[in-house]
């Protein structure tokens, strides 16, 4: 957390625009990733963490999505002022992203390799012939057997497995300095999800790149990431060290997720799920948004939002009884 | 292709400036210059015609092209008045009830070089009558009247008939004579004839070209090529006048008639009529008959749906036919007669209220489908229940000729006919005679009347026609008449033509000279 | 949460589709004309019947505009004086029962086949293309003419004529959609739930041809009026008095350089008529389609110019 | 891929001979031709003579024999009408058709898909309506009002265009403005749809991810997959040219096939339908083989089956 961030999410708010109600997807989320770190977004699904890293890219479909406030800086720069141009070189050459569902983020009508190479191209990097053996190259450095025969096969002859394999490649192929990674191993099944997370690893190491992984699998979280943002209701509940706050959360809804996630050293006690749903975006609940579904909840968390509680250096807690819930 | 830096924006502006640019350009080298070469007519026809072989050219659409201008006749119908002048032949006696000896002209060559006699003439004229080719000019003009012809002298032929042939003079301004080197089993697309323009080139579907004769035995002609082209639309043909792209349209429909100084209206020798199917109740009562005829607003049609310039007609045959008859009286509008006619054949017992049905011909004549509404609503205003069904040239035909279908209802048949070869026996015989073809009336003393005025001449002839033409009016009331049409065409301004009752059928560019 | 407080979230979440008809003013148009066309469907040849049919030579070709011969004559007289407004709205019933349900034979028919031979490749399917192939080399006209030559021209043969020239163009659409679609995923999952291949192609893989046919009805709609008019204009087709928009623009063909409005306004009636069909039938894809469904509902919102940053699929926007 | 041609062309071919004998029968129900041959005024011995000359008053079965035998001998049939034999004439007529409908299809393609894309991307946008208006607008237009206004317009009064007639550049605006209205209306509808699909999936997210530019976005990554359903229409527009563009050929002169069916149709002339259904037929088959080949081509997922 030393050096200059490379990546820093300040106050992001979104809102979707249907019906005749106003989404408020994202609610002031603020976070911030250094060079080489990988950073963990972690919560539950609604709780804004796709939209957030869609955001950042840009890749919101507007209308109905607006981005009503904050500011994404990259290495300084602001990501959402860019002209239109100068986006466009940012994307795929600054960040890149995988995205969750491979068989549908790939054209099922291209080749990979004219895929992977179109890249090159688009950037200007490569053409033809060289775009096409760079392709290549990328297909095997992500473990893709045979990768001269394969890279003229298409998406839907690829396992859920190898096509993860493919948007890995294309993530990689202008060596970005930020991947963003959301929910790359959702839709994979265990055994493939940890060589997935492991190829990532391997990667992000060889070329310096840091990495924001958006997640609901806290197994995931605890392997791979050097920092955890918890998000909830569109915000950044709790944030710090993954060990710190994996082992000594500070946010209640933190404790609830642990609490909620079975693990080899409590066998035997008894799951506690969270009470309640996911709030309803379109009608956020006044003061900490948690409130309706937390143990600890008292009249000030009903009435006031919780101040960001400095915990230790590195990490904070948007909770009033944020150290009551530390001691637990 | 790199879409790198192509911004969308750039993109469409370049593919607009563009287009416009193609426009302008275009516009300025598009102001067409029609070209008209020198001495060459433009004619526009309204179909292209289906063969030229000469011994079709009695069919309109090959006659416009190929009559008088490739291949000629021995005698000349004269159009006003039906006389007969020398054209081939210089001149004709009478040897006997059958046969007529035939002086013909001197000094006359075919464009292929083959010399023209009494030898070619004889070959020509048996090519034509030969049952193996299906030559209209048989078929139309003369069906089972049979020639024969022998050599009497160098450029003297005698012609015979199987038949008494009063009129064969007249019926030898029908058969055009072609070379002799003309093949005999198969009708040909590139006709040689005598006639003062020779057949130079047909490209199918577009154009056919004639260029002058040189050796023409007549009278050299000051237009020295013709390019025949065809379209459809009325106003297309009307519009290419105007334009300078034709020169002459020897067609076009009443609307599209709009400008004094081109467009030049004439009888085109057709006769309109409602064919009145005499067999079916309740149009087998004269009562009936007569009341279509009263209630028949005739002059509501003229000058708002057909021309101005038609005549009121009592007979199939035009004025300038020998045998029309001038006494008979127009039947005025009359709904009131009309109602009482219909009151007293109901109170007769007729069944008047039984469907009667016209059916019509699409494009038999412009304006022909408004017409029959327009008839049929007038007869339906004095209590007649009356239908119409308008049908294609195929379906209409199963009701114009024999045999007729023998559960049809009454029908009143939309029908069209022209005749401009002179005399009336080339219409009477197949329309109203017990054994024509599209006859519905079969009235005994008049048949016998019929087939003795064919063998009549002179003025007994022409008298016998006219009691004929009385007795179809008059006694059997047998049609609901409708008039004596007129054809229009538009001449250029390069030209001076002006069309006779006979353009409809023939076109002769020698008549036709430079302003 | 109370469930009464989460029932009034979903229900207010989805707009019910007549709320979002006004949103899109094009489609509230089209759906008046709509109204307005079936009103003539319904009362035209009752109430104009005997107008449409007056023959007043006086008044033929009028000019349209002028009022003094009646309202009916504002659209002008054609070529019998018969007033052009009440022929357009009495014409309404016949060119609807033809136009439509010819449109509609060919769609059912023509998707149906599609379908099956779609989804089958080998066998059955084969014969089907082959099948269409033969329907669409096999001239229209002379189907016409056959089928009025043999058969008495009336309402229903024609309809058979058009529904089976057009048929073909549905049945290739269906085809090419229903094999791209059965690669998609859903139906492999559909397919390993047990789903009969009849219960699959009704409930899989219709809502998603639907649109496309739906797209192509509403042009063809003007094709087959179109086709009917070219009938007429040979004598094969509506047979007077009975009056089709496709028999008055075949009646007004002739008279093109001075009397334009004969043509012009059944032209022109056959023209709104595939318009409205056609916005409405974009519109309902529109709210017919979850993903499609929110461009409809954001209309409503306040018109505040969203800031720079947004970028997406729609780019910068002006809806 | 051989094997697939061999099969297609195999049941092309026997579908081709069902179309024909469909074709030689049926047309035979529309009455005798003796009629609509012979002058109006000839007489019954002449109609008879003539019907057993040419076979008419033969039954179906009997003409069908001796249409064999001559096939055998090479007579493809002989056009009474037009005294010509039936398959020269089809010949001649068609490059004709076939240049209108390919300088046609191509135009409206090629515009239907810029305009229908661009209308797709953004969706009841200002362009989107407009672009929709016209088109629909121009294909429900009765195609000889458009013709005849066209030529009164720019031909006669403002003499920019021959009125008519087969020539250089300037004789093909017309018929061809005329000619594309409709499939490019139909073209646009259809390109709108299946855009409107493709530019709002995953993949285009994708490819926005990759810094790919709009116009690449629309015209390679949305509009190679809305392909498929593209071709299907085109195609059969294009068959729709194939038999013919009557109307054009009617009113501008253009000797094409569609007026020569017409024609022959009417005048009950059979050898020319016959040959010219069969010449329309082999085209409208090599056609759907060609665009089967482009669905392979286009959709890599239909290939593998």
């Amino acid at each position: 957390m030393a050096d200059h961030p490379i990546l820093s999410v300040d106050n992001l708010q979104v809102e979707f625009r249907t019906g005749r109600e106003i989404v408020h997807a994202v609610n002031g989320a603020t976070f911030s990733v250094a060079p080489r770190e990988t950073a963990a977004i972690l919560g539950e699904s609604g709780s804004g963490k796709s939209v957030t890293a869609a955001a950042i890219m840009r890749l919101l479909q507007s209308p109905p999505a607006f981005v009503t406030g904050g500011s994404v800086r990259f290495k300084g720069q602001d990501v959402l002022s860019m002209p239109m141009a100068e986006w466009r070189r940012f994307c795929g050459r600054d960040i890149a992203m995988v995205f969750q569902d491979a068989l549908t983020s790939l054209n099922p009508v291209f080749s990979v390799g004219w895929q992977i190479a179109e890249l090159f191209r688009a950037h200007g990097v490569a053409r033809g012939k060289d775009a096409r053996d760079r392709a290549i190259e990328l297909l095997g450095r992500v473990g893709i057997p045979d990768p001269a025969l394969r890279a003229r096969d298409y998406t839907h002859q690829f396992s859920g497995g190898m096509r993860q394999r493919v948007m890995i490649a294309m993530a990689i192929a202008l060596s970005p300095d930020l991947l963003t990674a959301d929910e790359p191993t959702t839709a994979l099944d265990v055994t493939v999800q940890a060589q997935i997370m492991e190829l990532l690893e391997d990667l992000r190491r060889e070329s310096d790149m840091a990495m924001i992984l958006i997640t609901h699998d806290l197994g995931v979280v605890a392997d791979v990431a050097d920092t955890v943002w918890v998000m909830y209701a569109g915000r950044v509940v709790e944030h710090g060290p993954v060990s710190a706050v994996l082992s000594r959360p500070a946010h209640a809804y933190t404790l609830a997720l642990l609490n909620s996630v079975p693990r080899a050293r409590d066998k035997g006690r008894k799951l506690e799920p969270i009470a309640g749903s996911p709030p309803d975006l379109a009608r956020i609940p006044d003061g900490c948004a948690f409130h309706p579904r937390c143990r600890f909840a008292t009249n000030l968390c009903r009435v006031e939002a919780p101040p960001s509680v400095a915990i230790a250096p590195g990490r904070a807690a948007e909770c009033h009884h944020a150290g009551k819930v530390f001691d637990v | 292709m790199n879409f790198k830096n192509f911004s969308f924006g750039k993109y469409s502006n370049r593919w607009l400036t563009g287009a416009a640019a193609v426009a302008v350009v275009f516009g300025m080298t598009a102001n067409l210059q029609t070209v008209q070469a020198q001495k060459i007519v433009t004619v526009v026809l309204s179909e292209e015609p289906e063969g030229l072989d000469g011994c079709n050219a009695n069919r309109s659409t090959v006659g416009r092209v190929a009559k008088q201008n490739i291949v000629e006749t021995l005698t000349a119908i004269d159009p006003k008045d039906g006389a007969i002048t020398p054209r081939l032949a210089t001149s004709w006696t009478k040897m006997s009830e059958n046969t007529w000896r035939f002086e013909l002209r001197k000094g006359v060559s075919f464009h292929d070089g083959a010399p023209f006699n009494a030898e070619t003439a004889a070959k020509a004229i048996s090519r034509t009558m030969d049952s193996k080719l299906d030559c209209e000019t048989r078929t139309k003009s003369f069906g089972d009247i049979k020639l024969t012809t022998k050599v009497v002298g160098s450029h003297t032929l005698d012609i015979s008939v199987n038949k008494p042939a009063p009129i064969l003079p007249t019926r030898m301004g029908v058969v055009s004579l072609s070379s002799p080197n003309t093949p005999l089993d198969k009708l040909v697309l590139n006709p040689i004839g005598t006639g003062p323009y020779k057949f130079d080139k047909w490209t199918p579907g577009q154009e056919i070209i004639l260029t002058r004769f040189d050796g023409y035995w007549g009278k050299k002609p000051v237009v020295e090529g013709a390019r025949y082209i065809w379209r459809s639309e009325s106003t297309v043909r009307a519009a290419m006048v105007k334009v300078g792209e034709a020169d002459i349209a020897p067609n076009i429909a009443v609307q599209d008639a709009t400008d004094p100084t081109m467009d030049f209206s004439y009888p085109n020798s057709e006769t309109t009529r409602l064919r009145i199917d005499v067999t079916r109740p309740p149009l087998n009562d004269k009562r009936v008959r007569l009341a279509l005829n009263y209630a028949f607003d005739r002059d509501a049609l003229r000058g708002s749906i057909l021309s101005k310039d038609i005549e009121h007609a009592t007979q199939i045959v035009v004025p300038s036919i020998n045998g029309h008859n001038p006494a008979l009286k127009v039947r005025a509008y009359d709904p009131a007669k009309a109602r009482k006619l219909i009151a007293e054949a109901k109170a007769a017992g007729v069944p008047v209220d039984k469907e009667i049905v016209i059916i019509g011909r699409t494009n038999i004549y412009p304006n022909g489908t408004e017409a029959m509404e327009a008839m049929m609503a007038m007869f339906q205003s004095v209590g007649l229940n009356v239908k119409l069904r308008m049908m294609e040239v195929g379906s209409w035909l199963k009701y114009l000729t024999k045999p007729y279908d023998a559960n049809r209802g009454a029908i009143l048949l939309q029908a069209q006919h022209d005749n401009n070869n002179g005399d009336a026996v080339f219409s009477i015989f197949n329309k109203y005679a017990c054994g024509g073809a599209q006859s519905s009336t079969c009235d005994k003393p008049m048949d016998a009347l019929i087939s003795k005025a064919a063998t009549q001449s002179g003025v007994q002839r022409r008298d016998a026609w006219r009691e004929v033409n009385r007795i179809i009016y008059e006694d059997l009331a047998a049609d609901v008449w409708m008039y004596h049409m007129v054809g229009y065409s538009r001449v250029g301004s390069r030209i001076n033509f002006t069309p006779s009752i006979s353009t409809n059928s023939e076109l002769h560019l020698e008549e036709m000279t430079f302003k | 949460m109370s469930t009464a407080e989460q029932e009034a979230i979903t229900i207010r979440r989805v707009t019910p589709w007549w709320r979002l008809l006004p949103r899109d003013k094009f489609a509230l148009v089209a759906a008046c004309w709509m109204v307005v066309l079936f009103a003539c469907f319904l009362l035209g040849p009752e109430l104009f019947g005997k107008a449409a049919t007056a023959i007043n030579l006086r008044a033929r070709n009028l000019a349209p505009g002028s009022l003094e011969n009646g309202w009916l004559m504002i659209l002008g007289g054609d070529a019998l004086g018969r007033s052009i407004l009440a022929r357009l709205i009495v014409a309404s019933r016949n060119t609807m029962t033809i136009a439509l349900t010819a449109v509609i034979l060919a769609m059912l028919a023509g998707g149906a086949l599609g379908m099956i031979a779609g989804y089958i490749g080998r066998g059955v399917g084969q014969i089907i293309m082959r099948f269409a192939d033969v329907l669409q080399s096999f001239p229209s006209l002379l189907l016409a003419v056959v089928v009025l030559y043999v058969l008495e021209p009336s309402v229903t043969n024609l309809i058979i004529v058009l529904s089976i020239t057009r048929l073909p163009i549905y049945l290739r659409v269906t085809r090419a959609e229903v094999m791209e679609v059965r690669e998609r995923v859903f139906v492999d999952a559909a397919r390993a739930l047990g789903g009969g291949r009849f219960h699959i192609l009704r409930r899989h893989i219709t809502p998603v041809v639907a649109p496309t046919l739906l797209t192509i009805l509403t042009v063809d709609f003007s094709i087959v009026m179109l086709a009917e008019s070219s009938l007429s204009f040979l004598g094969i087709g509506i047979q007077p008095p009975e009056i089709t928009w496709g028999l008055m623009v075949a009646q007004g063909r002739n008279y093109l350089s001075q009397a334009w409005w004969l043509a012009f306004f059944p032209g022109l009636a056959i023209m709104l008529a595939t318009l409205s069909g056609n916005i409405l039938s974009n519109w309902l894809r529109i709210v017919s389609d979850p993903e499609q469904r929110w461009r409809l509902e954001t209309v409503g919102q306040d018109k505040r110019k969203p800031e720079k940053q947004g970028q997406g699929a729609g780019g910068r926007t002006d809806g | 891929m051989a094997k697939f041609l061999g099969t297609r062309v195999l049941h092309s071919g026997i579908a081709l001979i069902g179309l024909i004998l469909a074709v030689f029968f049926l047309v035979r129900l529309t009455g005798d031709p003796t009629d609509l041959y012979l002058p109006i005024d000839a007489s019954l011995e002449t109609r008879k003579e003539f019907a057993h000359k040419h076979g008419f008053d033969r039954s179906a079965v009997e003409q069908f024999l001796v249409f064999l035998k001559d096939v055998s001998q090479g007579d493809l049939g002989y056009s009474l009408r037009k005294q010509r034999p039936a398959m020269e004439l089809v010949l001649e007529a068609y490059p004709t058709t076939l240049r209108l409908a390919g300088v046609a299809m191509t135009l409206s393609i090629a515009l239907a898909i810029v305009v229908g894309s661009i209308a797709a991307y953004r969706p009841g946008g200002v362009f989107d309506r407009i672009s929709s208006m016209a088109s629909l607008a121009g294909a429900s237009a009765p195609d000889f009002w458009i013709a005849i206004t066209g030529i009164l317009l720019f031909a006669v009064t403002f003499r920019w265009l021959p009125t008519s007639g087969v020539g250089g550049i300037e004789y093909w605006v017309l018929p061809i403005v005329v000619l594309m209205l409709r499939p490019f209306g139909l073209m646009v509808q259809v390109v709108r749809a299946s855009m409107l699909g493709a530019l709002s999936s995953a993949y285009v997210k994708t490819a926005r991810a990759k810094g790919v530019g709009e116009s690449a976005i629309i015209f390679v990554h949305a509009l190679r997959n809305a392909g498929l359903s593209v071709i299907t229409v085109a195609g059969d527009l294009t068959v729709g040219l194939i038999n013919g563009a009557v109307i054009v050929e009617t009113v501008f002169g253009w000797p094409g096939v569609g007026k020569l069916m017409i024609d022959s149709v009417i005048q009950r002339d059979f050898p020319t339908v016959q040959a010219a259904v069969m010449v329309t037929a082999m085209a409208i088959f090599l056609l759907n083989i060609v665009i089967d080949l482009l669905y392979v081509a286009l959709d890599p997922r239909i290939r593998h089956q």
